[in-house]
């Protein structure tokens, strides 16, 4: 069943490998085969190697130093905004803020734009959305009375568009979903969702967390008011991640922490801000991870977003086909690749997620099972967790013929037929 | 990298686990219902529903309900037979006897872990410890809201548990 | 004038430099002389291994996977919370919450202690804050009409304790003070405080940005409530710093940020939070870095805390000593050394700090110059900025004499007479 | 490790930028006031306070007070000498051709920079860039609010200015 290569894109992923130091790792004996890539990526030889380089020759505090290693490290860490406004076509790089991680980026708009948010007012979210774009709107409407939509989803894992133009109404003040699922794999509409947004007066959050790191977004064309993405998901390091949003937004939010760096001027009792990104990244940013995540970004525009989307499509059209012909799996989301990102959720009705992930991280493969933080989704799958094997730059078809070959093992483990 | 000695399979899903996964025991409502709990695995979603009736602080019957992973399953079948027969406070120290092993520690003088000793493997797999903990931290809930006079407990205090 | 070694303490730090590798680096032709610890410190080869290490071997997301990698991710971020509950004797490892670095630490308290706060309540603070323990004060004065007081100092940079004394009332509800100023040097007696703060009902909040790095910090000993800090302040990775609390105060606190990780049980429209300290990280933390800085307290465990203590006293002695031995310089803070750490603020008089720390780094000599985030204090110093030289561990006395070798050579330079 | 090519301290300091910072122009106070503004530089604490006369749209007088370092107090100096005679759009083209040439940009053509030119090296030090903004930008405020008809301005535009 071993074919060498993704048929259909131009790039190797098999030959990509070998810039990712750990996967010629082991794992109990066998070769890793790293499918929680929606978890976390891993990250090749040149992020590793611009890390080690800031730490080894610039390191400095930024923004306030005139000796050499501080210019230096602050030119690495703006060099960092700059790549990132350009690689999701942002409007300006003083609308791209470094944050820790989708999350934070989230919780700063939820906080500082839901400010001017009142009782009355809605939020739009769906059912499909991960922890990390429900529980700040939660605490949002705890604290300001602002009441929560959730779009429901169809029977096959989309947004239920018709549910959706009956739930926007000129109280909708914010529209936040994600543009891909973490679940379902489901790529969502967001370019229509945000047109309609905008016609009732609603800004548009994206949580770009799925979709930045594997298909190509532009933020302008997707007419996104504020997008959120985490660097680790995409190939960078852990502890950085992005509020990219147009800056007249910006402009008029309140920060939500203060500190060094985001002030103008400061007496005891008052305080003036700095200008914008700057008046959101409160004390010593992440300054190293920060300096090394442009290694990751050029290593996708190496690549190309366009074969990384089009590599990843036809890796979960693969896995779907093999998957299914399994016979004995339950698998959540559209039924068509072309509708959804490169991850794959399913069942095995009589063997635990948990218990799956375990038989098959004997034998090397990786794979995540739970509720991947999204528990509203599981309610609605009425199930508790599911697996989940979601792919990268460096999978290739022989990684989907493992986990198969792995979940028919699984079954002769707890002694079920294979059907 | 974390030094984890290599493990095998069959240390966490040993012939006695299995069979309790496969069958397990305590399914059965009981005729009268003096304490319940509910406990959940914030980690994987898992859930376990126990009932428990008693006749003064004896525990004459456990009900293990809820959905979980083999071990999970095992665990709570193992003390819906154990545990019958014992004093609450008894329950208690096999819970408490249970928990110590998990941890890596030596089971204390005395213990009587029966069937329990084939989850002894679980150890090795950090995060499934809070897999095999999960009845036993609800049946501990269950019992504080028996003590306390209530008859139900919600309480989800597995992640504390499994994380110290 | 070349001393090799600090004379009075048991490890030699022109040894220890051989462990930093940037400290091997020629800026302008000269050796870097790097005297900006305070704003940032280098790191040793054994954090750079650890960074790498752990990218190579064992990264992956936290706290929710079944296979090999995630749990070695987190049995790797969990290991650095132990390690920085022992450095500063918590009482619980559970009181430590993983953060970015001290000025989120404190914003965390600011926030989620602060909504316990209502009007007429009293923040106390001193006149010699950082920004940092300023603002988001300022920020909580202005959401809830709380009222902040600031402990004035004497002339020589101390906190005037006659006014704490008289400053301190049962309206106070946080004390929260620098345990070492970062522009002065000065120490100030943080036990002594916490305990009056704690007669009177307050909270005591310490902002060991600058201490913990540089001598024994024992948190039960201060009674601390609360201490922040962070890791790249103390030869540890950008990006990770703690909140060190009480559990018992944790407990009682809401988080202040929604997501992944800091949940137990989510619906559409509700949320119950998970145990601390999860509680309070939302979102893949930064793993690696937390996983790199137990390397930096390894090492600073193998000099020891009273050894860095001392060696920093000793430079900072000799420092005072030759700096006042120029003749020109206004030098602020404490006169003795014994009461300040080992950084020293000065002022030419004739000699703008900016074109001072130009000139200095001409000869490789990295040195701050400006308000040090510290806006309230150069009003009260009457100077619009100062030029700061900080020590650590690999700096010696021959630093210093390039120092004062440097600044004479600025005065000729501008074409004035050293006297 | 940022590309720099390695920089003397005399493209800094040059002979005609020392000697405006030594004997400052433009220190003394103006018979009349037409607009006012004060910069300030939030990266090192440096502040000027800028004064104008106007007669028409014709500066007739520049006063430049402040604390700054060498680099902002030789850029006021400059300013203060060339500017009287010039019109508010004169000023306004000079502060702009002087950022221009700040950031690396060519001096647009037929600009009049005079000592100005001897800055032309700050813009190896980034840092430093908002040192010689800093009166221009203030500058700037000042006409802008004589422009609103105001004769006040206060904003400290600086780090926007020096950020791009
Ligand atoms: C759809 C989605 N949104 C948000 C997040 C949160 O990302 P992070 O944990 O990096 O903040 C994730 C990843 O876990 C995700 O998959
Ligand atoms: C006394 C003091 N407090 C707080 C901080 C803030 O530290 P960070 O920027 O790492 O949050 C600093 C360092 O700049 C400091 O010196």
């Amino acid at each position: 069943m071993a074919v060498t290569a993704s048929p259909v894109v131009g790039f190797d992923p098999r030959a990509l490998r070998a810039r990712f130091p750990i996967l010629g790792r082991q794992v109990h004996g066998h070769p890793l085969v790293y499918l929680d890539n929606a978890a976390t990526t891993q990250k090749p030889d040149t992020v590793l190697a611009a890390l080690a380089s800031y730490y080894t020759t610039s390191n400095a505090n930024v923004h306030r130093g005139v000796h050499t290693l501080a210019e230096e490290a602050t030119a690495l860490y703006e060099r960092c905004r700059a790549r990132v406004a350009g690689f999701v076509n942002a409007p300006d790089e003083r609308g791209v803020v470094i944050v820790r991680n989708a999350t934070e980026a989230i919780n700063l708009v939820a906080r500082s734009w839901g400010a001017t948010l009142a009782h009355g007012d809605e939020v739009l979210l769906s059912e499909m959305e991960h922890h990390s774009n429900l529980v700040p709107w939660i605490m949002l409407a705890r604290e300001r009375g602002v009441t929560l939509r959730h779009v429901p989803i169809t029977a096959d894992g989309r947004l239920d568009m018709g549910a959706f133009a009956l739930l926007l109404s000129p109280r909708t003040r914010i529209v936040s979903l994600t543009a891909m699922s973490n679940v379902l794999g489901t790529i969502n509409p967001i370019a229509e969702i945000a047109a309609a947004a905008h016609r009732v007066g609603a800004v548009m959050v994206v949580d770009g967390a799925q979709s930045v790191p594997h298909m190509p977004v532009d933020f302008q064309a997707l007419g996104a008011d504020f997008l959120a993405f985490s660097a680790h998901k995409m190939y960078g390091p852990t502890g950085v991640g992005f509020l990219v949003a147009k800056p007249e937004l910006l402009e008029r939010m309140e920060p939500v922490a203060g500190g060094g760096e985001m002030i103008r001027e400061v007496r005891l009792d008052s305080a003036t801000w700095n200008d914008i990104p700057h008046k959101f990244e409160a004390g010593t940013p992440n300054i190293a991870d920060a300096a090394a995540f442009p290694a990751a970004l050029d290593l996708l525009d190496e690549v190309g977003m366009p074969a990384v989307r089009a590599h990843e499509r036809d890796l979960v059209g693969y896995a779907l086909e093999r998957l299914r012909s399994l016979g004995w799996l339950q698998i959540h989301g559209p039924a068509e690749a072309d509708a959804r990102g490169g991850l794959v959720s399913f069942v095995d009705p009589e063997i635990h997620p948990h218990d799956l992930a375990q038989v098959l991280d004997t034998r090397g493969i990786a794979v995540r099972a739970g509720h991947h933080c999204a528990q509203p989704l599981m309610r609605r799958l009425d199930v508790a967790a599911t697996a989940r094997a979601s792919f990268g730059i460096y999978n290739d078809r022989d990684d989907v013929d493992a986990l198969v070959d792995g979940l028919a093992a699984a079954r002769n483990y707890f002694g079920l037929a294979n059907k | 990298m974390v030094d984890r000695p290599d493990v095998a399979l069959d240390d966490l899903y040993r012939e006695v686990v299995m069979d309790h996964h496969r069958r397990p025991r305590g399914r059965a409502p009981l005729g009268r219902v003096d304490a319940t709990a509910h406990g959940f695995n914030p980690v994987c979603g898992d859930e376990v529903v126990i009932a428990l009736a008693l006749d003064g602080d004896r525990v004459t019957g456990v009900q293990v309900q809820g959905r979980g992973c083999a071990i999970c399953t095992a665990s709570g079948s193992m003390m819906a037979e154990m545990i019958p027969g014992h004093t609450a406070a008894e329950a208690e120290a096999t819970a408490e006897a249970f928990r110590a092993v998990m941890h890596g520690a030596p089971a204390p003088a005395g213990a009587e872990l029966g069937d329990l000793e084939a989850l002894e493997g679980v150890r090795k797999f950090a995060v499934r410890v809070k897999c095999a903990m999960l009845p036993w931290v609800t049946l501990n809930d269950a019992l504080k809201a028996w003590r306390g006079g209530s008859t139900e407990a919600t309480s989800t205090t597995e992640a504390q548990e499994a994380e110290r």
